[in-house]
């Protein structure tokens, strides 16, 4: 197995440990329930925003806590949603007389362990409330599934509730905002290569050596459709046209435009794959108000990339805009 | 009438840990397929506490040791999994609070209510793919044999391993409608759902647990590893 | 291939677009010598920095040209060092009257093109000095070779580079910064898999299953042994202790560890990594004052990692503290 | 006294661009032995544009055309190769400057002038396994046949070529001391050096164009993609 690991029954523990020592004096660990929080919060002038999933998305979740994004967030093992219990303790130990909101990915794994954790926070009296996140354009919305699956997406959402919190908004105008985040956001992804769970310790799927899965999950789930590799350009215009129709972006529209590399991928290539979207964005006669290029949410090891489009207004601008800190940093 | 002892239920317990953990790696390449792989991964972590804390789990009466069972999966099972077993788990123990031996009739009206709590928590219904195509109808054979008054529960264990094998194949082509599976559209048919293949195989061992012979007739079920 | 690349002739013109088109406030793009220059730069009140090397290491060089950094950096193909024009007009570019730190990583075709670069601009009377970087251990010196490779310790002569010229420090007190610090930084990596040229299209080196290339270069090149794949600890502690006892480090020593991924391996496992190294670090009796985990200097799409240790004093801690700012960013 | 005429020279230029193309794969995947695989690339990169705009360089004169070579390829070929080989030519061109026809001695000292600027600026020397072990050897041989009036150029051409060839089994074993291979310590040893096979393919190539009858021995130049 091509990877950097002890035991990989550890894997989560381990990574997360090297995070917080990293960080000693931002964050804290709670090893029994995978959780990561803010050393300085809860805070009860302000809402508490918390998240949870499977782990293997570095630097989602873990690594999104820090002033002005996340006061805390537990991790379950790669790719599983977190244990009922660890998230019931994460809104417990965030827990704020403003509110707690607790941003899920539109996983039904997610989705119940919250569930229940919310309930039972909630009959202790805590002030919390959930917010589904689902960006992921590449498999059509339906009344008879779970939806659609949030993926990059996800980073809008919490750096606009975060700063929101850390302004003073109350937690229905926090929530606004994620739902408003969420309304303006499309994301779809394309694979290369799959990733390898530790604990599995071969791929997670099959795929030829001149093929690509359009449309990809972040745990490598199916996407659209399996097709011959084409040239950077070509996968860009597919991942484009599929994103900004959607909502749809129209002419005039203020965008954010992310290019995210699922983690096998040089930042190298992330930049050919940016130059073509914001050609495309110009030529669609959107203003691409503030870019990202990089890992925001991964799929481990996995070589591919997502495109993701936000619709901006003044509101979300100056959100975007306000500062913030998390584990990850270049200097 | 034919009760099941305490002692048969913390053994078919027992039994499930072994399948779970013999199978880990198996389970989770059958969510690969259209899932995220980590069923059987997510399943044995809980399993493989259950099973190393087995001997001083409280074992006052069978409702406080499912109670137990369904706290250790609500702590250690991610995924899925952890809220539909350790929701499963919960409503058995609800039924068997204080006591010491069951009827076919209780073990039925625990799995009607484990059924109903599943379907409570993730919103499934039958057809939708997920485990409930297996927990179903191996429950409605369970209810004919309660009313028929069977006494061998080896031909009820038997009949209800039938169900569940044959609800892998009635299930393959379907699109799944709940789960991370639902998330893939078309893409999910032709995979067999491996929650229903877990509780195929799960009965399967507990036919050979308890002597009851039979001899499974589905790719899955016959290819698990020895 | 399983890469996002259109022509691959065109590889770097086109992502060192996309990092111009991602940065139009801060940079500009010379495409005919593959040059990415700050903006406000050259500016003659203080020392311009400048470097130049093969493509396939991103961020660096290119990404790291912004304030308190590079003011200008030239690509050569992937892996292979920039033509002599190309360095020549570089240095033009950002000739200044304070002068101009070329920081030249010790492979033989970087300092034979930044030679006759320098030489042209002498020449033409621009003030220009070479200071050539050279941290990798895998290798013993030796006065019959090149020496050693200059690798990810590069980071750490920019920044105090940068920060001593933003500070308005004169050529020959910017030069002994970069003296000072390539002095004390070190550097060992090992390599789990091959990258992929996107011109040669297929792996540099061949790597079994199992095997990993303990010392490897940022080129693929063989380092000190092939052996198979160890746990992730065993690997560190391997790292750590080529890197510690090479200047020697000594217990008490305030220092700067840095665990930086080659490419292909997602960060999760790099602080697998750092919590070992963290740890041996704190066992070492070394004060951990600042720590870097991520990518630096790259291998394309390696998996792979790399340790650096710098030794800090007052004057590099406060260098290295000094606000800086580069083409990859988080918010 | 027999003349190389300018158009031999031009020939020669344009051969060798073929060749270069023909093997850019080729000699990358010997430059990935112990370097970084780029050679082939880089080498490319500056003959294609030679090769492309070959027509309209500067044939005033011998000298003129080596001086736009040696131009094109410091402004276009990067790695090692670039300062080497623009070296090379620049100084060719010098001692060609004006001349339409070039005696065998003239290029004789040409190659010498090559092999003292590229040492200068690489400061490599005889047997640290670099293309100047090629070259030196071959130089060696050229000035025998001048000393000797040799007057079939034909002779002299595939003494080079067995010169060169000789140098890639001669410096096989060796560890380099120069480049990038010589920063991987013993790792280079038993690994052919890129540079010396391309000097031993492009004489190879020039024997063949030049009618020279020449059968290759040495498993590197036997190998070359046709
Ligand atoms: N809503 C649901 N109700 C009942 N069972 C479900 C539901 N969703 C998924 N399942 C079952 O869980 C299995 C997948 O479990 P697991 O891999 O742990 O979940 P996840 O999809 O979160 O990775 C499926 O095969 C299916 O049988
Ligand atoms: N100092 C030197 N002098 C002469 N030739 C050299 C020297 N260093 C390297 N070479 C030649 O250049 C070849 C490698 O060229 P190239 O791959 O372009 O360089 P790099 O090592 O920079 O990638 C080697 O095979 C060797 O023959
Ligand atoms: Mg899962
Ligand atoms: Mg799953
Ligand atoms: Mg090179
Ligand atoms: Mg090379």
């Amino acid at each position: 197995m091509k990877k950097f690991v002890n035991d990989p029954a550890k894997f989560v523990p381990e990574f997360m440990k090297g995070i917080v020592l990293a960080n000693p004096g931002l964050l804290e660990f709670n090893e029994e329930f995978q959780m990561i929080k803010r050393k300085d919060a809860p805070n009860n002038a302000r809402v508490s925003i918390v998240q949870g999933s499977g782990s293997g998305h570095e630097p989602a979740h873990v690594m999104a806590v820090g002033p002005g994004m996340l006061d805390g967030s537990c991790q379950g093992a790669v790719f599983a949603a977190p244990p009922v219990d660890a998230c019931y303790e994460t809104i417990k130990a965030l827990a704020s007389d403003a509110g707690v909101l607790v941003l899920v990915n539109n996983y039904q794994g997610d989705r119940m362990a919250w569930d229940m954790a919310t309930e039972m926070a909630q009959a202790e009296g805590i002030n919390v409330k959930q917010f589904h996140i689902n960006d992921d354009v590449a498999v059509e919305d339906s009344l008879y599934t779970v939806g659609r699956r949030g993926v990059a997406g996800n980073f809008f959402v919490i750096k606009a509730c975060g700063a929101a919190a850390a302004a003073g908004k109350s937690l229905d105008e926090v929530y606004a905002v994620a739902e408003k985040v969420n309304n303006s956001v499309r994301t779809m992804g394309v694979a290369l290569t799959s990733c390898i769970p530790p604990a599995k310790g071969t791929t997670i799927f099959q795929i030829g050596d001149d093929e690509m899965e359009v449309g990809v999950g972040i745990h490598g789930e199916p996407g659209r459709r399996r097709d011959t590799i084409k040239p950077a350009d070509v996968i860009v215009d597919e991942l484009f046209d599929a994103v900004a129709q959607d909502i749809p972006f129209v002419s005039g529209d203020r965008v954010a435009l992310m290019i995210n590399g699922l983690g096998g991928t040089p930042i190298s290539e992330l930049y050919v794959l940016y130059a073509r979207a914001h050609e495309r964005a110009e030529q669609a006669g959107f203003t691409v108000v503030r870019n990202y290029v990089g890992e925001y949410c991964t799929s481990l090891e996995m070589a591919g990339a997502s495109l993701t489009l936000l619709k901006l207004d003044g509101e979300l601008e100056t959100l975007l805009d306000a500062p913030a800190e998390v584990a990850v940093r270049i200097f | 009438m034919t009760e099941i002892s305490q002692a048969t239920v913390e053994q078919a317990v027992k039994t499930t840990c072994a399948t779970v953990l013999r199978n880990e790696f198996y389970f989770s390449d059958l969510d690969g397929l259209a899932g995220d792989g980590d069923f059987g991964t997510s399943l044995a972590t809980g399993y493989r506490i259950i099973d190393a804390e087995f001997d001083s789990l409280d074992k006052s009466n069978i409702g406080a040791f499912l109670l137990k069972i369904s706290m250790l999966v609500s702590k250690h099972v991610g995924g899925s999994s952890g809220p539909i077993w350790g929701t499963g788990f919960m409503r058995a123990a609800m039924l068997s609070k204080g006591k010491e031996s069951l009827t076919l009739a209780d073990l039925t009206d625990m799995l009607g209510s484990a059924i109903e709590g599943i379907q409570a928590r993730g919103g499934a219904k039958l057809g939708d793919k997920t485990l409930l195509d297996a927990l179903i109808p191996v429950h409605e054979k369970m209810k004919e044999h309660v009313a028929a008054g069977t006494a061998d529960l080896g031909v009820v264990l038997k009949d209800a391993a039938d169900e569940a094998e044959k609800a892998i194949d009635a299930t393959r082509t379907l699109v799944a409608h709940r789960g991370r599976a639902s998330q893939v559209g078309e893409r999910s048919s032709g995979t067999p759902d491996p929650g229903i293949v877990s509780i195929a195989i799960i009965l399967q061992d507990w036919c050979k647990q308890f002597g009851v012979d039979r001899t499974p007739s589905v790719a899955e079920v016959i290819n698990q590893p020895a």
